[in-house]
């Protein structure tokens, strides 16, 4: 299992602010294809461009991270702040 | 370098944050502050709230690295970071950074890089509500990504 | 642009000021403040105080100009000035410059700019008194006159 | 007459902060040649490139300029506030 966090624009673009997902390991590549593989709202919000940054257990990775089982995952859209 | 970060829904004091800053941070000299107060009139209509979103934990370490990068920078002795979220009305203070060094240049520079970033690159996420009723997530600005480049 | 100059013996509120520049202001979105505080240990003996000599009429008159060489320069909105002259003791407050801007780069060297001038053309003398009961005028900084000539 | 005002270091140098002298118009080098002519003290304070700046009725002026009767003068040191 992983509990995936959404923030900001994504929340209203996908209706949820998190969720809990079945998971025997992978990557942040593998989570953002199986969330696009949901179609429609999942595949236009995550299309690969439109996610700035992805965060697991608490620490911003950059490009491909592995996600073990248990992790907090958090789905960025581009920082908007200050 | 004496670092603090705070993410939170209170208001916070200027003046009582400077003299604790300034007293902690000893022979400072030079103490440079940054106010960011939320703004009503940015667009056509008339703002009537922002709502500011943030990630927990994530936030205040993404802070807190970029104000330790800094640091290696500019011979700082304190750094104070003070960001707001939740609903603020316009005229409200969003954010608060000071920064304490024996020289002021360093404070300054320092204070305006961490601002760059702090608009760039710190998860925050801010939502217009309008006058009208209406609402709307606002969207990243390249104007502020330029600024921040200029550092690298 | 909002403009008050103010030199005297007495301390300054930094809250008290900023909050008061805000208000003036308007829509102003960013403040940038300074604070200059006496250091204690500039040199290999400490410091007892400082004491700040001006030309009155003179000096504010100076600093007037220069802040309004600064409007010419950036979109300021407000800008407030207070310095302090007579006896003052390491870590209490000597300079206050405030700058409020819709825009944090112009607030941010706008503040700077006129904390350069501050420091090497507005008429203040300042004479140190030190913990052994010696005393002595400050000479002239030449890294301050090249600080200012940055601008230039 | 003229009022002449002494600032910072120089009030030290030559032991007062003002004094009035008897004046029938002149110029800024008229001004500083007469004080230099005391000698001593007021030659050395006072010799060419020491003095950065003068003040005539409250305003800084640029090389040589015109003090009228009844002015204040102010003498001004290199400046060290801020």
């Amino acid at each position: 299992m992983i509990n995936v966090r959404y923030f900001g624009v994504l929340k209203d673009a996908l209706g949820l602010e998190q969720e809990t997902l079945d998971w025997q390991g992978g990557t942040t590549g593998d989570l953002l294809s199986r969330l696009r593989a949901r179609g429609g709202d999942w595949d236009a919000a995550l299309a690969p461009g439109k996610v700035f940054r992805l965060v697991v257990n608490q620490s911003i990775v950059q490009g491909e991270a592995a996600i073990p089982v248990g992790a907090e995952v958090g789905i960025l859209p581009p920082v908007t702040g200050g | 370098m004496r670092l603090s970060v705070t993410v939170s829904a209170d208001v916070f004091d200027l003046g009582q944050e400077e003299a604790r800053l300034a007293a902690e941070a000893g022979d400072a000299g030079a103490v440079v502050a940054f106010v960011g107060r939320v703004r009503g009139q940015d667009g056509p209509v008339a703002l009537a709230s922002l709502f500011l979103e943030h990630y927990p934990g994530v936030t205040e370490s993404e802070i807190a690295r970029i104000a330790r990068e800094a640091a290696t920078r500019w011979p700082l002795l304190a750094c104070r970071v003070v960001h707001r979220v939740g609903h603020l009305r316009p005229g409200e203070g969003i954010v608060l950074v000071l920064m304490a060094s024996s020289h002021r240049q360093a404070a300054f520079q320092a204070a305006e890089y961490l601002m760059d970033y702090l608009k760039t690159q710190a998860p925050f996420w801010k939502r217009e509500c309008f006058a009208d009723g209406s609402e709307r997530w606002v969207e990243a600005k390249t104007s502020d990504d330029d600024a921040c480049r200029r550092w690298s």
